[in-house]
């Protein structure tokens, strides 16, 4: 029992950005609008994002600015390479 | 404990929020979910700790997307057409994908565990080396503008062929209208606090881009906030005031300028005898010449993401402005 | 930090999140678009505020209470000038507002 | 000439406020502090938007007085506000009625409209020269606006402006 929580809590993450990123994809092939569309698209990209956050995330660590007090820090990489696509959807 | 209960409330609400995107009909209704949707995902970055793509979405995200969704809305229509049948294909294909997907995460290193193999490789020397090499507290900036300086490059010429290719989809007509028209004068509330607050956000912007070193920041999310304080004074008093302000040719003229700043840096590491955009030959000290190339660097791309912002701000707007009036 | 600091904080936190839910469950409640906007004025000024508070307290003399007044200083000034436009806009869109008729 | 002292005016402000932003005061952070507070002081100049209204007037004491004067009538209103969403009769009785403002200057207006706005059970909704339009949740809000005690305030300390 504890195992199949310790699971979905740890998979919890995943699975509600599989299902935004669901919701993202249905309305780029399901609705004609393509304002609608650009924002399903939009939905779709976000949910990468948060893909790629959560999984640079380290328990119990801070942010990736060294400063003093603070030992481990989640993954930095991840960060650089999730803002970069960030900004094409204003171009 | 508290960070998991956040985030877990977070994630529920940004699942909510996209559901109503997708059910509602009125496109000014979905805009403005659409900018709730990405503060909340700003907010989810801050718990996740990446602070910098969490002030990008909150500047791009929340702020700009929604202007211009809210332009593109404006010059078309805010009503979507009824779908004309039932969406069982798309729904098949959507529940297929998201169970074939959830299967394979099934595999995955679970969440905030310090042992997945993304941690192991790349990232510890990265964090490592920034401290004594570049001597810049936030790693995700050396990341962005140093070690993969390149990629940074390709990104301001990807913004840059943007704005050009903006400029040349809609164009722009200059066009003597009296741009004080009466509807504005009448917002008294909205044009004093605009006043008491333009000087402030540019500030602000100029703080962002400067900082970035130090903290969350840098030049692409300051030249975002930077078009927003122009943005923001150009809805209080109408596009004609705001290009006294900033004409278009130095719009278009800083557009070119950021990344010419950005590659002169890079000639000038090469002409000093290093590898293009190699900063720590730029001073005698390498530490001194990595900031200061990061600096540079970082102006330029605020330079130009805050002339290509404009330029399609302006764009929409003066297109706007050339329809004829039917509704009135 | 004393401890007396930190319940402080604490209760100025939860004081805040009710002023928020009260805002919400106010604009669940009352009748029309107008008298919505007086709900999240509460949470606009008092839930808000609140938190801002509780978490100055939190940071203590610090660079980061500073942005935070920062913030409260925007946050008194754009709050009613975001209301107030709503308004106007519903007015000028000729939103009927549900006024009560009786003498007081 | 008095243009200039508000430039002036603005400048230390500005640069008030990025030593307050910035916490870095390295010779370098204070040199780059100093120029973007030019950049901005010369762009509002070339909007010529430059006049009283910018100044720091918020910190004087009698303005002061009316921002601890103001949160109270807030708190006040707030719990009326909140005691009537959470009853379950919800006794509102919303009204629509004007003021006239005593103000002199726009930005004098615009303190007392937002601060109208600001407390709860009020919101102005349309201003036309010195007639404001106000929408109160309750008449007893409404009947508090009418009384006039926030527009003699606002008045009193619009001459610090």
């Amino acid at each position: 029992m504890h195992d199949v929580m310790h699971g979905v809590l740890g998979l919890y993450n995943y699975w509600i950005v599989i299902i935004l990123m669901m919701t993202g994809f249905y309305t780029v092939i399901a609705r004609p609008n393509l304002v609608k569309k650009i924002i399903g698209l939009f939905i779709f990209q976000t949910s990468v994002f948060i893909l790629f956050i959560s999984m640079a995330k380290i328990e119990g660590g801070t942010a990736p600015i060294i400063s003093e007090g603070a030992r481990i820090y989640s993954n930095p990489l991840v960060k650089a390479l999730a803002s970069t696509p960030i900004r094409y959807p204003t171009s | 404990m508290e960070e998991h209960l956040i985030n877990n409330v977070l994630l529920g609400l940004l699942m909510m929020t996209g559901f109503a995107i997708v059910r509602m009909r009125s496109l000014l209704a979905v805009t403005m979910l659409t900018s709730i949707y990405s503060l909340l995902s700003a907010s989810l970055f801050v718990v996740l700790d990446a602070v910098d793509v969490a002030l990008t979405e909150a500047a791009i995200g929340a702020g700009i997307s929604t202007i211009l969704m809210l332009a593109t809305v404006a010059l078309t229509t805010d009503e979507e057409k009824a779908p004309r049948h039932k969406p069982l294909l798309p729904l098949f294909v959507v529940v297929a994908t998201g169970a074939a997907l959830i299967y394979g995460t099934l595999d995955m290193p679970h969440y905030g565990d310090p042992m997945a193999p993304i941690h192991l490789h790349v990232a510890p020397t990265y964090l490592h080396v920034t401290p004594e090499e570049i001597g810049v507290p936030n790693v995700v900036t050396s990341v962005l503008a140093s070690f993969r300086g390149y990629d940074t490059l390709g990104e301001v010429t990807v913004i840059f062929t943007a704005g050009a290719g903006v400029l040349a989809l809609l164009g722009y007509r200059t066009r003597r209208r009296n741009s004080q028209n009466p509807e504005i004068r009448k917002m008294v509330v909205l044009r004093v606090i605009t006043k008491l607050f333009f000087p402030l956000i540019l500030l602000f912007a100029l703080y962002v881009q400067f900082h970035g070193d130090y903290g969350p920041g840098g030049g692409f999310q300051a030249g975002v906030i930077f078009a927003t304080g122009f943005i923001l004074y150009a809805l209080a008093y109408g596009l004609g005031n705001v290009q006294r302000i900033i004409p278009y040719r130095t719009l278009r003229i800083m557009m070119v300028a950021g990344v010419l700043i950005y590659i002169g840096v890079g000639i000038e590491s090469m002409l000093l005898g290093g590898k293009f955009l190699e900063y720590r030959i730029l001073a005698d000290d390498p530490v001194t010449g990595q900031h200061l190339g990061i600096m540079l660097i970082e102006l330029g791309v605020g330079i130009t993401v805050a002339a290509v912002i404009l330029i399609i701000y302006y764009g929409f707007v003066s297109r706007q402005h050339q329809e004829p009036p039917e509704d009135t | 930090m004393g401890a007396a600091v930190h319940i402080l904080s604490w209760i100025c936190l939860l004081g805040g999140a009710c002023f928020l839910l009260v805002g919400a469950i106010g604009v669940l409640r009352l009748p029309d678009f107008y008298t919505r906007l007086h709900a999240v004025s509460v949470s606009d000024t008092m839930g808000a505020g609140l938190v801002l508070a509780g978490l100055m307290l939190q940071g203590g003399l610090s660079m980061v209470t500073v942005k935070l007044v920062l913030i409260f200083y925007f946050m008194i000034f754009t709050g009613p000038t975001a209301t107030h436009a709503l308004a106007e806009a519903a007015l000028q869109a000729k939103l009927k507002p549900v006024v009560d008729d009786r003498e007081p | 000439m008095s243009n200039l002292k508000h430039a002036f005016n603005l400048t230390l402000f500005l640069f008030a406020v990025w030593l307050l932003l910035s916490g870095h005061y390295t010779p370098l952070m204070l040199v780059l502090g100093a120029a973007s507070t030019l950049l901005v002081v010369f762009l509002a100049i070339r909007v010529a938007i430059i006049d009283r209204e910018i100044q720091p007037v918020l910190l004087k004491p009698s303005v002061l007085f009316y921002w601890f004067w103001l949160a109270w009538e807030i708190i006040k209103s707030n719990l009326d506000v909140t005691r009537r969403i959470l009853s379950p009769g919800l006794p509102i009785s919303p009204k629509i009625f004007t003021v006239r403002a005593g103000q002199k200057t726009e930005l004098g207006r615009v303190t007392y409209a937002n601060s109208i706005t600001l407390v709860p059970g009020t919101v102005t909704m349309d201003i036309d020269e010195d007639i404001f339009t106000v929408h109160a949740l309750t008449q007893a809000a409404a009947a508090d606006l009418e009384r006039g005690e926030m527009n003699r305030r606002v008045c009193s300390v619009e001459n610090v402006f």
